[in-house]
């Protein structure tokens, strides 16, 4: 049986905040509020890199979501103020929370318990060794590895912060004629 | 150390959340959440079977594919981050435009 | 886990490892989370005394010698206010937002490296993980202004956290620099690899940029839109009072030292005191190089007035960022150059090594790239002042006109 | 493993970090006055009655300054692995590297030429 040591409680706090954030996020009526949650379970999520050995991941998670995403939605809530104060909260709430269900259900008695719940060779990472941040940015930039998604990452950004700017831009100036 | 199901486990569960959040919720950015809950699973996903699954041949010399896991979920942030940026855009300006910020009620180029 | 020090005495006593290990950490979380905050106390005093003497004042002298227990008597009279929460405010983040601000600085004190021998945790990303922790401190800005239901409070975190998030950008552009040296994030690689020579050498201009933008992120003058008392009554902790109100107010003094801390380790080479490792030594020595920047940047406080919003964003978006970048291309286009022609020193696979290297093999590195700093710092002066001698004519002349104007 | 280790370090750090700052708030709460009434728990606004929505409608200035900020952010994903690998690769990687700031920086010359930069 699994042993309780340090990685596994880690892992089931983590888990914890993880799922309880999201739950707080898809159940609360005002925005900034789920907001918050939401960063709650990214910040789980970013102790589950961790326990992934990815510690990379899990500070460029917090600096990507709680630092900057999480400024961006409360942004955009104070500009669309009225979602704060919601009266009418869900369309097809039944519907959808019992699809939501299925897909799990589906998801763990289908795939995950019968391909990895019982094999042996995924109770324990094939390797010790961790990669480190040098080897993703060798990975990143070297002719045989990546450097062609890396630069395309770079287009798409580019893409969308014009995009976003552009379309943004519209609203501000109808605002200046107002 | 905790098996990989345990985190498909999380993974799927917090993709089901995020999809529900999706379903249901009447409000744009509150969709966007759940898209971004969603993202996060995938992410978890991808970091998990990674880091499982990865035979790693030299202890010195990496070759690049056995840093894909890493290098998804590093590519996947820039998604995320695309896909935020102009969804929240979007969001802003139609709420400025039709004083609203339901989808369904966005409709006029609807034939 | 490996199990030394104190973990491994509490072994060999009898108790559980595991609960030995988690002993140890907590032992060790406790020492150095305590480290800043009692420092803070000090801080406050210290600030105070200087921000005085700069004004031609005596500053605290009453309570203690030299008013050193002025700050305790404060903390009395803080525990003794009266802490009002607004009817109308969100409850549990009106409370959780001091909590997160203070922490979110304390936390990046966890990777500080104290001696060759002391350092909380050595995390291989350390760099990063301040730069994340340090965004903390911005929700929590954007917590409180939102939490306080005040559309003072509200406008003054908006304003704050717009200005926070612009100079995080030169400030993360300037820390790839010392990453790119050192070849590490680790903190402590980062304090290696200046064993021969200071960062602050090698990249004058990242070092300035560094600490340009973390003055702008820890709010003060002359980029304190955060407490824009002319404009703004009080900015986010408008209706903060009591101990909350401290606790924003330790989170700033402290952010200051902290900033002091991190351009010592990331610029002016750490604990590294040439050929003693002593551990109190290198302390000593790295909380005295701490407080050179510390001091700059109270100086800066005390005699720079207050620049308008407009101003500091056109400040940070025409001139900070660009510069930065470009900083940040020359310095690797050098790096690469400099590699070809062999006059970085390199380990046995080629790669670069400054950790390796003493004084002599790195001058000639170091010039060149000190050189390139200043050629890049010349034209943008020269431009600037250009631009500075324009906008005074054009005002000189508005003004002549005016008066002209009048006299008809 | 020892990586783990230093991980719990911080871990730790995380779970004690905001409950030293509730210590002097909880001893404040045992010496501080509680005699809170209506006026005092008004929104503090120089005395001066509220006047209309406390959320007041904000500039997409704002915005757009997140937003830059964002994708700048999000670049840092991928140029962070890029600096801290920078002494042991080539003169093709300081290329690739140089290509992708420059892309980027298209982005904000582009913001920066239509005035978007500047607060009004």
């Amino acid at each position: 049986m699994i042993q309780f040591d340090f990685s596994t409680i880690a892992f089931f706090v983590f888990a914890v905040l993880t799922l309880g954030g999201a739950l707080g996020v898809v159940t609360n009526r005002n925005l900034f509020r789920g907001t918050i949650w939401l960063m709650v379970s990214l910040f789980g999520v970013a102790g589950l890199y961790v326990l992934l050995s990815a510690p990379f991941l899990a500070a460029v998670q917090v600096l990507v979501y709680i630092g900057a995403i999480a400024i961006l939605f409360t942004f955009a809530v104070m500009l669309t103020r009225s979602l704060t104060r919601l009266n009418v909260r869900y369309t097809r709430l039944w519907p959808s929370a019992l699809g939501a269900v299925l897909l799990f259900a589906m998801l763990v008695i289908g795939v995950i318990w019968p391909v990895f719940g019982g094999n042996e060779l995924y109770n324990q990472p094939i390797s010790d060794v961790v990669r480190t941040t040098t080897d993703l940015g060798v990975a990143l930039v070297s002719g045989e590895g990546y450097v062609l998604p890396f630069e395309v990452a770079s287009i798409l950004l580019t893409g969308a912060m014009i995009g976003a700017i552009v379309i943004a831009r519209d609203a501000d100036e109808e605002e200046m004629e107002q | 150390m905790v098996p990989l199901s345990w985190y498909l486990i999380v993974s799927a569960a917090l993709f089901s959340i995020g999809v529900f959040g999706v379903l249901s919720r009447r409000n744009g950015v509150a969709v966007l959440m759940g898209i971004e809950l969603m993202l996060n699973a995938v992410n978890i996903n991808l970091v998990a079977f990674w880091r499982y699954n990865t035979t790693i041949a030299s202890v010195t010399e990496p070759v690049p594919s056995e840093l894909s896991g890493m290098v998804f979920a590093a590519f996947m942030f820039v998604v995320a981050a695309a896909e935020v940026a102009v969804g929240l855009a979007i969001i802003i300006t139609v709420y400025r435009n039709w004083r609203s910020v339901i989808p369904e009620e966005t409709d006029t180029l609807r034939g | 886990m490996d199990c030394t020090g104190l973990c491994e005495v509490l072994t060999q006593g009898g108790t559980d490892p595991g609960l030995a290990q988690f002993l140890s950490i907590l032992l060790g979380v406790l020492l150095v989370v305590t480290v800043p905050l009692i420092t803070v106390i000090f801080l406050i005093w210290i600030e105070r005394k200087i921000a005085a003497r700069i004004q031609d004042r005596l500053g605290p002298n009453r309570v203690g010698p030299f008013g050193l227990l002025q700050t305790f008597a404060d903390l009395i009279k803080l525990l003794a206010k009266e802490d009002i929460t607004p009817a109308s405010a969100d409850r549990l983040l009106y409370n959780a937002a001091p909590l997160l601000s203070l922490a979110a600085v304390a936390l990046i004190w966890a990777v500080v490296p104290y001696t060759p021998y002391h350092v909380g945790a050595d995390l291989d990303i350390g760099a990063l993980y301040f730069v994340a922790v340090a965004s903390l401190g911005t929700l929590a800005i954007m917590i409180a202004g939102w939490a306080s239901n005040n559309k003072y409070a509200l406008l003054g975190a908006f304003r704050v956290v717009a200005l926070l998030v612009s100079y995080e950008i030169p400030l993360v552009f300037a820390l790839l620099v010392p990453v790119m040296l050192a070849g590490s994030m680790s903190m402590v690689d980062i304090i290696h690899a200046q064993s021969g020579m200071w960062f602050i050498f090698m990249a004058p201009l990242a070092g300035v940029l560094f600490f340009i933008s973390s003055q702008a992120e820890t709010g003060r003058a002359p980029f304190d839109l955060i407490e824009a008392e002319s404009e703004l009554v009080a900015g986010f902790n408008i209706e903060y009072s009591g101990m909350k109100f401290g606790m924003f107010f330790a989170a700033e003094f402290l952010h200051v030292f902290t900033n002091g801390v991190l351009i010592t380790i990331l610029f002016l080479g750490g604990w590294y005191f040439p050929g003693w490792q002593m551990p109190l030594i290198a302390f000593m020595w790295l909380g005295l190089k701490a407080f050179i920047p510390y001091f700059i940047s109270l100086w800066i406080r005390n005699t720079v007035p207050r620049l308008r919003i407009d101003q500091v964003m056109k400040f940070n978006w025409f001139f900070l960022v660009p510069l930065s970048i470009v900083n940040v291309l020359i310095l690797a286009f050098l790096v690469m150059v400099l590699k070809e022609i062999g006059w970085v020193p390199v380990d046995e696979t080629g790669a670069m090594a400054l950790a390796q290297a003493g004084f002599i093999e790195l001058l000639p590195m170091t010039i060149v790239l000190f050189i390139s700093n200043v050629l890049i710092c010349v034209p943008i002066v020269n431009r600037l002042r250009r631009m500075g001698v324009e906008q005074r004519a054009a005002r000189e002349q508005l003004r002549t006109q005016r008066a002209m104007a009048a006299g008809d | 493993m020892d990586v783990l280790n230093e991980w719990a370090f911080i871990g730790v750090f995380l779970v004690l970090a905001p409950i030293l700052p509730v210590l002097p708030i909880m001893g404040a709460w045992l010496f501080r006055p509680k005699r809170a009434n209506v006026l005092k728990s008004q929104t503090y606004e120089c005395g001066v009655e509220t006047v209309g929505d406390t959320w007041v409608q904000f500039r997409v200035q704002y915005y757009i300054y997140g937003l830059i900020f964002l994708v700048f952010d999000v670049e840092m994903v991928l140029l962070f692995p890029w600096a801290v690998a920078y002494h042991k690769l080539s003169f093709f990687a300081f290329a690739a590297g140089l290509l992708f700031i420059f892309l980027l920086t298209d982005a904000l010359i582009y913001a920066w030429r239509k005035g978007i930069l500047i607060w009004r």
